[in-house]
């Protein structure tokens, strides 16, 4: 993994910025969200010709190979913009799975799709229960012939339902293992989930005997690093998320005039504004630094990691809620964008984990520093 | 308990013995509700503390109360509206004698109203209206924009807050006004809301009209004439509260332990304190009213009743926040085939309408320290000006 | 137990509260304070002879047999004041137990005393964990000859330096009982405790082969019987404590000027006494309502008094530290009240329990009903 | 790094080794640490940004850093004054010459400083302040009352904000003195505070005189030297507290998980929530510090640094309410025989010297919404008044 200079992730964060300020707008949000699928493939295009679908693919594979520190950075441009559609699902988790394993061959042959946003991969690595730990995975895999049959559930699976392509986290009797399946093919049924957050589509899928190829070298240790990438990624998202709806707020205080001024004036508002800036900032912070540690793989990486992801993820909720108690009435209106966040905040407390479990997971973490 | 009470709950008794009939719900005399509620008018049982002059008997709040009591304990409609009926006793209040001796009979005879006051520009600031109504001989011409309207389809008139004098201060350049709803120069559309609902409108006037004669009260002395009709209205949902919301509360407090029976978290420690906290705010809410009520009942007055609305906030957050937690994953789904991801996002959407409607948490906490702890009232930079010269209009 | 008429009440409430207007201002709660005992027999006698001590006890034993609603109104007043003593201790959680003590010749000895307030009697019943449950006792007590001798430690043993009488509740091979001894028997080694509340004081006593009498009928039933009525004197004495410093706060942000006007027109001060508004009217309904719940012994009495201890101990530690937060610098003086109730409130947050446990048991009170 | 700065490197370096000994500590030519200081100041380190006119060098920013980097290397006190030393700062922004050369060289050379802004009514608004000094003569004569004073004991001079003129505004009526503190018209009496220390003082003036030479500033520009001379102390402050704050971290976040382990509660789901949020306070506060260092080291302004107090009062608050939990009953006692009780008592009652001390939080916030978000600032109802009509003269 290469850490990019300074300058040219400036650069890259800037030009991704810019894409999504003008394909995803508030307005191209609501209209992919509008859509069956939730997925807008010409901006999926558009950010994969910028690389960004790349960036965490190895070089030898026709990728950047930078890391976590350059995801989380781009994600909060994603999350500022509520970017809809399979980037965390097909850039960052698939990407982290594959990219550990030990399989020349599914290496070679799906990485460099996926840099190119030519190929979606999807994760299915939980089941009903939404626990993403290992106890939760509920597919098991058994050997068949020269391949392996799957049986069982995955829900949660984001992205899915635009997935060319599933990796499928299964109990084998050796332990948990990674399959590579077509959702096409026979023994594979997915049941697409309504969401709240129509930004974001999950599925449910069931299989029943459905043939998996194995990938190579993928336990539960490269799952649990790759979930990693994508909490850190997710922090990014909630992160940036936090920091556009709060200007959003911020701005409204400005020009919004009650009482012969503008209600940013008002203590109540003033104070409400101070202690979300401080969780806007705590919310970047804690991205920023799991993501450093992630990619240094420093002593502190799981404190680190925990910290952002209950940091995060409780500051989303909050400044996403707040905004809307702070706008008043006019947030309450379906046109405003400020319940778009609200949505997307309570599903992102729900990815990978809740805010308890991370809390546990961070003293546990710091009792083995003690 | 005073003989003339046990008088009149005689005289009530016997009258809806005679009239109404319990086991249909209906008048005995065949008729629609309407012709029910012409009996009741003619009888004086619909407001029964007014003046015999004015369809009522001048009766006291004793009395009065026994009518209402014997009205409700068969189920007969249209009794004692003298304290519900808000555009019959803003006009008993306000209005001048021609308007009460055409208009009142309507309203007790069920015609409904919605109410047009809040607009873009007047949200916590309800007094910086700029609807304006210019007086053309006999009839103001009325244009402009409200919002937050509920029931604006079914409404036969809007209660309407507007500015008449652009030079007075801001609540001094305000009337009131009774205006006819079905009629070219108004046009309603849904708000649609962020819970999906769409239960308010907004209404768009434009070039409306509305006879002079149908204003409540002087030019100039709308912002009294509306106090009063947001007063009366508290009343009600004062009266209405305790019970509601301790009805309510016994079904959350099921809800959430069987949510997280359901979801199997009922032995989670962490949970369980939550669900604790949750429940307590609901709880000591509901002994807060009954304690308020128990005051009130001994002739104090109750400073708790006013803290009923900001209570009930963090109530409806914190089930939601509570609810959410026990559907963990669960909580991002919707729809018809997952019901308690549905009814959880709708608690969590709909829980502003608490905090925001109506007045927001922070207007509330305004008006509890200001008239409950008397503390200073908020300095208003537009108060004292001419509303032409504030930054409501002047942006 | 009788319910005195809601005037009779109010007449005994407005009489101790004058007689603590005068003889418990806040330089006489410093004054006693500062005492080894803490405690002012004068003022005990004052108290005892307005009925205040003989309030729980039965009729047939000299006193007025009220119960929890009574000792809860008064309590509010004890609370208001910061009243320092056995109060508590004698005239509630001794008197608690021994009324309902099926051994009428203890009855018949002790009562009249505590009720006239000559005897101050303390319950020793938890051990250095300070649990307050069952399991929290750490005393023993096995037959000696026709007594009883006891061993073990009892800590956090409420006005126990002043005690003319100790009830000791220990383990026997029957189960939980209670035993009368004397504080200066051998085998008694009692040992005052620093408290940072100084108007409170507990001992810990160890007993070494100590002579005990056994009580009749007392059993763990009984015991947590007595600790209700003290739970519910507790909140009382929490609601009460609330209001005045409250109260207090209110009165100096209506005088106090900053920046050319009274404080108490900030709206971020104004916003805070709001709020705690709620908590001190909530406080205080809570109270009164497990003190009905008791006296009625009614079916909802477990969630009401677990909903009284938690509620009442969290607000009365909200409002006053939030008091202090309001008041700004002079009440980080030791002269100013305030922190006179910030130390109550913590103290009061942990005598017969914490709140965490207390929400557990009443979502599991709330359980049963369910 | 440029040659310049490897220049004034070496040099210090060289003029170190000559003159200071690092395994005594103490300069070689024997003598007080005033004659080290002395011989500091004469070498140009004690200020070396500067003029050579005024005990200087005339350095550039890093070069100067450099200089007080030797110095740190080796433990010698006494350079790079011209960043800290708030008296000797003061003095060469706004004082006369005569006030530099006379008094500069006594504060380069450890003359102690308290602070007398706060008054009794002037705590929030610290403009308030009724303290007058009259001018007498060569003299002005001051009378009034100091508060939350630290150090007065052994300060030889205080900084004074004292009212000059009570027909002006009131920042505007504000001279700045440097008094001295031993002379027979100041009283200095111990505060109590609620934690039982006694760290500040109410400082009484009852016709103390200063020189009218002490004067920093002209009559009425009082508000402004303070303001600068609070700005150093912040800058001072800041720099600091990033490696305090992180080390009294790593202290806490021991201390919690050891008290958890101390009390047997460590496997308590509930209070592992709790720690975990209390640690996570702490670490975010930290990591903010960081990153806003990181920020400024690159040219950008952080609005992070201004959080910082606010969010410690948070900090402190939840981890003395945490330790409260952990130790359960234990927490009601104190003393020196419950060493973790009288710790955690300290700690509640220390944390509202952060929440209050140096600007309460509502001032933080308010300040933080103004500064860094842009929002409206308070109106002040006396800000433009002569301060003689304000309330806090006529109540």
């Amino acid at each position: 993994m290469t850490m990019i200079e300074a300058e040219e992730l400036g650069a890259i964060r800037a030009g991704f910025a810019r894409l999504l300020s003008e394909k995803c707008s508030e307005a191209e949000v609501r209209r992919v969200m509008a859509t069956e699928s939730g997925h807008d493939p010409s901006l999926w295009k558009a950010i994969a010709e910028m690389g960004i679908t790349a960036l965490l693919v190895p070089e030898e594979h026709g990728g950047i190979g930078a890391g976590p520190v350059e995801m989380e950075s781009v994600m909060e441009e994603a999350g500022a913009a509520l970017l809809a559609g399979p980037l965390i699902s097909s850039a960052v988790l698939a990407t982290g799975l594959l990219s550990a394993s030990s399989d020349a061959d599914v290496k070679e042959r799906i990485l460099p799709a996926i840099a190119s946003g030519e190929t979606i991969a999807s994760v299915a690595l939980t089941g009903d229960e939404g626990l993403w730990t290992p106890e939760g995975v509920e597919v098991t895999a058994a050997r068949q012939g020269n391949g392996w049959s799957l049986n069982g559930i995955a829900s949660f699976v984001l992205s899915a339902n635009v997935a060319d392509l599933l990796l499928v986290v299964a109990r084998t009797s050796e332990g948990v293992g990674c399959f590579e399946v077509a959702p096409g093919v026979k023994g594979v049924q997915l049941q697409p989930l309504e969401t709240w957050d129509r930004t974001l589509r999950f599925s449910r899928i069931a299989f029943n005997g459905a043939e998996g190829r194995a990938i190579g070298g993928i336990d539960e240790q490269v799952v649990e690093h790759a979930l990693d990438l994508a909490r850190v990624a997710l922090a990014g998202e909630q992160a940036g998320a936090s920091r556009r709806i709060f200007d959003i707020t911020i701005d409204y205080l400005k020009t919004r005039v009650q009482f012969g001024r503008p209600i940013g004036g008002f203590q109540a508002l003033k104070h409400m504004a101070a202690d979300l800036l401080i969780e806007v900032e705590s919310a970047t912070s804690a991205a920023r630094a799991a993501a450093q540690a992630l990619a240094s793989n420093a002593p502190d990486k799981d404190v680190l990691i925990n910290l952002a992801a209950f940091a995060c993820a409780d500051a989303f909720g909050q400044v996403a809620a707040t905004a809307i108690q702070m706008h008043g009435g006019i947030a309450f209106t379906w046109e405003h964008p400020a319940h778009l966040y609200l949505r997307r905040a309570r599903a992102d407390a729900q990815l990978f984990g809740q805010s308890d479990m991370y809390r546990e997971r961070y003293v546990a973490a710091m009792e083995k520093a003690a | 308990m005073t003989d003339s009470v046990d008088e009149i709950r005689k005289e009530v008794r016997d009258w809806l013995a005679e009239h109404w009939d319990a086991e249909t719900g209906k008048g005995r005399s065949a008729g629609s509700v309407r012709d029910w509620l012409d009996h009741v008018i003619a009888a004086g049982w619909a407001a029964p503390s007014w003046p015999a002059a004015y369809w009522g008997r001048g009766l006291g709040k004793e009395e009065t109360s026994a009518v209402i009591n014997e009205f409700r304990k068969v189920g007969a409609p249209g009794a004692g509206q003298d304290r519900g009926n808000i555009p019959a006793n803003s006009i008993m209040q306000f209005g001048s004698e021609a308007l009460k001796r055409r208009m009142i009979p309507e309203f007790l005879r069920g015609a409904q109203v919605c109410l047009l006051y809040s607009e873009p520009g007047a949200g916590s600031d309800l007094a910086a209206v700029q609807t304006r109504a210019d007086r053309k001989g006999d009839v103001y011409v009325v244009t402009g924009q409200k919002v937050w309207t509920s029931g604006a389809h079914k409404a036969d008139y809007g209660l309407l807050l507007a500015r008449t004098d652009w030079d007075a201060p801001k609540h001094d350049g305000l009337s009131f006004f009774i205006i006819p709803i079905r009629q070219a120069g108004i046009e309603i559309r849904p708000i649609n809301q962020i819970t999906g609902d769409s239960h308010f409108n907004e209404v768009f006037l434009d070039n409306a009209e509305v006879a002079a004669d149908n204003r409540v009260g002087e030019e100039g002395q709308g912002w009294k004439v509306m106090q009063t009709a947001l007063a009366v209205e508290r009343l009600i949902m004062g009266e209405g509260a305790g019970e509601r919301r301790q009805g309510s509360m016994k079904d959350n407090v099921v809800s959430l332990i069987d949510i997280a029976r359901e979801t199997r978290k009922i032995g989670d420690p962490v949970l369980r304190q939550e669900i604790a906290q949750a429940m307590a705010y609901r709880q000591l809410n509901a002994l807060n009213i009954i304690r308020s009520k128990q005051e009130m009942a001994q002739g104090s007055s109750s400073p708790i009743m006013s803290l009923g609305k900001l209570a009930m906030s963090r109530i409806l957050h914190g089930d939601a926040a509570v609810m959410t937690k026990l559907l963990g994953a669960a909580s991002m789904l919707d729809a018809d085939a997952n019901p308690r991801a549905a009814d959880v996002n709708y608690r969590t959407a709909n829980a502003f309408m608490t905090s925001i409607g109506g007045g927001t948490d922070q207007i509330q906490r305004n008006i509890i320290s200001e008239r409950v702890l008397g503390l200073p009232r908020e300095t208003e930079a537009d108060r004292t000006i001419p509303f032409r010269e504030s930054r409501a209009v002047k942006g």
